[in-house]
């Protein structure tokens, strides 16, 4: 099930070297995680739940959820979807909580690593890469952290062009947005990059912001800084059907990782929930992917993504079927149908209209929500603010939370655009600067004009409806949490 | 919720409703040579069209507005087509009989000139089968987007919107 | 496998469980999440939180603003103890 | 009947709720967040009788034997169980020091016993016996759930006619005298009035705002909040690890298993004054200070994921030791508990209900030992042995 060929992308692949999989051989390629190995042999089901010992596969694919947790050379409880292949790895499924060894050496008490900055940026997608450059230019010191093995977040996963204007990488698609940005960091010599690293955590003391991060699983490594920009991104929601944990029901975003970035097919026939861009666009790359769309169904009465992308994928023979919701999936150990029907005017399934898909793959594309962890952690007011995606944390036109040189931007601050959360990391890079004493005033200028191309982009009805959602926030409005 | 378009219901828009949006390009205009119709009927914050036309036949005062076409000045060059990163403008051209569509093809394989391939509707059905007349590959489009050049029974003109290529 | 809603993937907490414990009485969604344990196995909450939430907000009628998102503790991810200790040294 | 007010629904005051509604008094119970929300939610599940003085030995032999019929009594599945505490030593005066304190706790009933290592390791699969010289082991002593024992105590007492308001905050008192006459509180920013014929203060660390409120000095019962804080693995199979580990030399580190999901929770000595009752911030130095101790006791922990790290507050007084009794004639106390409020519940919530209510308890609660006017007479107890 893997992909050679594509209409759009090339698949590099690192060494092959040989895992195995209850103590049978499975080819794979290094660089990429044990679950996507197993994928490409056809091995879904990557562990039985803690309780109720139900089978369960990959479903966030970004080290979030807990769906993927297997046994790797005796280590219990290992994130699959994001623990890279190494060769002669064995890998068992868990089934239900885990087991210690019972002896160990007893590890060795280190002092961690420090990584000085004036700045930390956490997160390398594309409002992250933007705060790093603009922070450097206007003359910071800046280590930026990402927890994937490349930069660009999201962008190296799509294939489809951007939209707006020239200056912002209109009809650029994203994975070559990805490649430019990365490119302006690398030319900076006072960026320092970290990836495989996540921000685990933030303290402070005294004037300094500590970021705890983990290198590759394997190492402890104190950021320092005075100011913080988090442009950690957005993480899937999930919905309530019967059986929504079964195996080969995915986020949306998981399987765009397996496919665009890893080379690796979810499977033959896709039931997808959720007409907005993510569903849409999904379709769509599934299609160039060659996996067979069977249907997108949408509980609100029409699209909610852009038109063209509808148009698009409609004009290949998938059919959207608004008005319409995912009741259940069944199959034994993994999906084998997924049940649908009608919904009535007050959003409840309307008997008889049900209708059944034989697909193998449930992808959830039912909408974003900001990852504020990091910022809730560190103290900064939340907010539940609608329009923005759910919970957000409260912060003023620079993108300063409450807690003072804590920055925001990106879908972090409000589900939004790539566009836009590039814009939002331009304005967050300088501003953090300026607030350090590091920017001269003359940076002021290009925070407005960031902000001006944020109020023309957001002049459509699209962007109208976040543009409340930031109004609301600015205003006070929303419970304090 | 009355106030939403059909072809928001439906995700495709009818020719009908389309040129109750903008004007449809004339016989005479059509045959003149080839034309840029942009089926983006909703307002959403995008302008390389708009910023890539030679001659600046494409109306769109800010980025969130609609494009226009001025038919008279467009001159068919399909640089639209090649950017549009909606995939949503067509050129149509008539030729006798015939009318030739080129639209954007970004999947697998990609048809070769002189192949003989299923034309499909604005939802996909298989509505007979045409010619490729051009193909312009994707490194050498302006866009990063491969498109061909179709020829179709001039009645499907403003029905064939994709094609599939059968080996 | 019967057709079970689930709310907590980590815990397997159904949708009908925190239903039930609603209509007890418990209203609180510290108190849900700890009876539950809806949030607090490896994913720390991350898809069940939002879920819980809006089921809260359909059963009370509350809106989902005046429900209060439990905090996030460190570590916001799951860090393996030799890790904190000193760096993996095998 | 007398109407009694409680202040503070944690563990005490909820028992203690449940307690008074048994004996058929009429209760308001107040609590300005949500119940558990202060200290007992944040507590590390223990309950132990070995501790080295007599009046905590008897006052715990005593909770000890309450748990272990808890559950039948409260109808609720509370995950009490005896699985032990093991108290390691490193060095042969500890083994001594360990001897003393099992004499006394046998004189009590406390059937603790010195243990090799051999049969450590049995008990503890994951142990490194390495360090350790012997162990005190008492299989009585064990865990409990402390959020779902909360709870059970919460729906009985509900069940009795007990008046539990969350989110309700006591502002202030009316006083007559020695007596308090009514207690006034906010909910929903309104403020109202109750007519009382007792108070409880069981607010722990927040006590000294409610005495003051009384009329009474801040610092007559002199309690301080020290941040205590935790960190937790992801769930593990059962077994593992399942009484509480402690060498009490290595700065009282700990390791216990959770009773129901069976993460493993690392506590030690690592202790921060408070900045403000609001001051729940982990920090940085325990969460590796800890690890360190935890690793030393159970090696196979290092392959564990640490999945949160919290604070709760050790309500200390100068010695340790709760402030339990009478303050004014119809004010009471039971607060200041240094981290051993939870595994006390059961017995204390008996013998203040019925103070309240009698006038004396058949509990073996050492009044004169508690005594919450003993700091006020400079009068201060040795030391409770620490660790929860």
């Amino acid at each position: 099930m893997r992909l050679n060929e594509h209409p759009v992308l090339k698949f590099k692949r690192g060494r092959e070297v040989t895992i195995y999989f209850n103590g049978q051989p499975v080819k794979a390629y290094e660089g990429e995680p044990i679950a996507a190995a197993l994928h490409a042999a056809g091995i879904k089901v990557l562990n039985y739940s803690a309780n109720e010992k139900r089978p369960r596969g990959l479903f966030c694919a970004i080290g979030k959820c807990s769906s993927c947790l297997m046994i790797v050379n005796g280590i219990p409880n290992v994130r699959t979807c994001i623990t890279l292949v190494e060769d002669g790895m064995r890998i068992e499924p868990q089934r239900g909580k885990a087991k210690l060894p019972k002896e160990a050496k007893p590890p060795e008490f280190r002092d961690a690593k420090v990584v000085k900055a004036d700045i930390v940026v956490i997160g390398g997608g594309p409002a992250g890469l933007m705060a790093a450059i603009h922070a450097a230019d206007a003359g910071a010191s800046v280590v930026l952290l990402d927890e994937n093995p490349m930069l660009g977040g999201q962008l190296v996963k799509q294939t489809h062009k951007f939209f707006g204007k020239r200056e912002q990488f209109a009809g650029v698609r994203g994975v070559e947005i990805a490649k430019i940005l990365e490119k302006e960091v690398r030319k900076r010599d006072n960026i320092e990059v970290f990836l495989e690293t996540s921000a685990v955590g933030i303290f402070q003391e005294g004037d300094e912001k500590l970021v705890l991060g983990v290198r590759k699983n394997k190492e402890l490594i104190e950021f320092r800084g005075r100011a913080l920009i988090v442009a950690t991104g957005a993480m899937e929601k999930m919905i309530p059907f019967e059986n929504n944990d079964l195996p080969g029901i995915y986020g949306a975003g998981a399987i765009q990782t397996l496919m665009n970035t890893y080379g690796v097919k979810p499977g033959d026939r896709v039931l997808i929930v959720g007409a907005g861009n993510v569903g849409l666009i999904l379709a769509y790359q599934l299609v160039q992917a060659g996996v067979e769309v069977e249907a997108i169904v949408e509980a609100m009465p029409k699209v909610g993504g852009y038109f063209v992308h509808a148009a698009k994928v409609r004009r290949l023979g998938i059919p959207i079927l608004t008005r319409h919701t995912i009741l259940r999936a069944e199959g034994k150990e993994r999906v084998e149908r997924a049940v649908i029907a009608q919904l009535d005017e007050n959003w409840k399934p309307i008997p008889g209209t049900e209708k059944v898909f034989d697909v193998d793959v449930i992808a959830l594309a039912v909408g974003l929500r900001p990852s504020i962890e990091l910022l809730h952690q560190a103290g900064c007011q939340i907010r539940f603010v609608r329009e923005l995606g759910g919970h957000v944390a409260v912060r003023d036109e620079w993108m300063e939370t409450t807690v003072r040189g804590i920055f925001v931007a990106g879908d972090t601050a409000g589900i939004e655009e790539a566009t836009t959360a590039m814009l939002e990391g331009k304005i967050a890079g300088i501003a953090a600067a300026l607030r350090l004493g590091i920017a001269e005033e003359s940076w002021v200028k290009e925070i407005e004009r960031a902000q001006r191309d944020l109020e023309e982009f957001r002049s459509g009805p699209f962007g109208r409806h976040v543009a409340e959602g930031i109004r609301k926030l600015l205003a006070g409005v929303g419970e304090n949490v | 919720m009355s106030e939403v378009p059909p072809y928001l219901q439906r995700g495709y828009i009818t020719p009908e409703e389309l040129f109750e949006i903008i004007p449809k390009p004339s016989e005479e205009r059509l045959r003149a040579r080839p034309v840029a119709v942009p089926e983006c009927p909703q307002e959403i914050p995008c302008a390389p069209c708009r910023e890539i036309c030679p001659t600046s036949a494409i109306s769109m005062p800010t980025p969130n507005d609609i494009p226009v076409v001025d038919y008279e000045k467009c001159i068919g060059c399909s640089l639209c087509v090649q950017i549009c990163p909606g995939l949503a403008f067509f050129m149509v051209h008539y030729v006798g009989n015939k009318a030739r569509i080129t639209m954007p093809h970004e999947l697998l394989p990609l048809p070769e000139r002189g192949e003989e391939v299923v034309l499909l509707n604005r939802v996909g059905e298989p509505v007979g089968k045409g010619k490729v007349l051009t193909v312009v590959p994707r490194e050498k489009t302006k866009g990063d987007t491969p498109i061909i050049t179709v020829e179709v029974p001039i009645e499907l003109a403003w029905e064939v919107r994709a094609v599939k290529v059968e080996r | 496998m019967s057709g079970k809603v689930i709310i907590c993937r980590c815990n397997d907490v159904t949708v009908e469980e925190i239903e039930a414990l609603i209509d007890e009485g418990v209203t609180d969604i510290e108190e849900i999440k700890r009876l539950l344990r809806v949030g607090m196995g490896p994913c720390q909450g991350r898809t069940c939180m939002p879920l819980v939430i809006a089921i809260l907000a359909r059963k009370t009628g509350k809106k989902p603003d005046e429900i209060p998102l439990p905090r996030a503790r460190v570590p916001i991810r799951p860090v393996r103890v030799e890790v904190l200790v000193g760096g993996d040294d095998e | 009947m007398s109407k009694v007010a409680i202040i503070g629904g944690g563990i005490i005051g909820v028992a203690t709720a449940y307690e008074l509604a048994k004996l058929g008094e009429e209760v308001i119970l107040f609590e300005k967040n949500y119940f558990g929300s202060g200290s007992t939610f944040r507590c590390a599940t223990g309950i132990r009788a070995q501790f080295t003085d007599e009046a905590n030995i008897r006052l715990m032999k005593y909770a000890v034997e309450r748990w272990e019929k808890l559950e039948e009594e409260l109808g609720f599945d509370i995950n009490f169980r005896q699985t032990g505490y093991l108290f390691l030593a490193t060095s042969e005066e500890e083994v001594e020091a360990f001897k003393n304190n099992i004499r006394l706790q046998n004189k009590f009933g406390v059937p603790t016993r010195l243990i090799d290592m051999d049969e450590a390791k049995e008990i503890v699969p994951i142990l490194n016996t390495e360090p350790f010289l012997a162990g005190a082991w008492n299989p009585k002593d064990g865990k409990a759930n402390p959020f779902k024992t909360l709870f059970a105590y919460l729906f009985r007492a509900k069940e009795l006619g007990v008046d539990a308001r969350e989110h309700t905050e006591v502002v202030g008192f009316e006083r007559e005298g020695d007596v308090i006459t009514a207690v006034k509180f906010r909910s929903n920013g309104k403020v109202e009035s109750v007519k009382v014929d007792a108070v409880l203060n069981a607010a722990n660390a927040w006590a000294p705002l409610i005495n003051e409120m009384a009329g009474l000095k801040r610092d007559l019962v002199p309690i301080t909040a020290y941040k205590h804080q935790l960190v937790k693995t992801e769930p593990l199979e059962r077994g593992q690890a399942e009484p509480l580990v402690c060498p009490p030399s290595w700065n009282d580190a700990y390791i216990i298993q959770d009773g129901e999901d069976g993460g493993i929770i690392c506590g030690v000595g690592i202790e921060h004054r408070a900045k403000s009752l609001d001051d729940y911030e982990p920090t940085y130095d325990f969460l590796r200070g800890v690890l360190r101790y935890a690793t030393m006791i159970a090696p196979p922990l290092r392959y564990a994921h640490i999945v949160r790290q919290w604070a709760g507050f050790y309500a200390k007084t100068p010695d340790k030791n709760p402030a339990i009794g009478k303050l004014l004639d119809n004010f009471y106390i039971a607060a200041g508990f240094s981290g051993h409020g939870f595994m006390m519940a059961p017995a204390v919530a008996q013998a203040m209900a019925e103070l309240i209510a009698k006038g004396r308890s058949k509990v073996p609660l050492d009044w004169d030992w508690y005594d919450p006017y003993r700091f006020e007479r400079g009068e201060l107890r040795s030391s409770a042995f620490q660790i929860g």
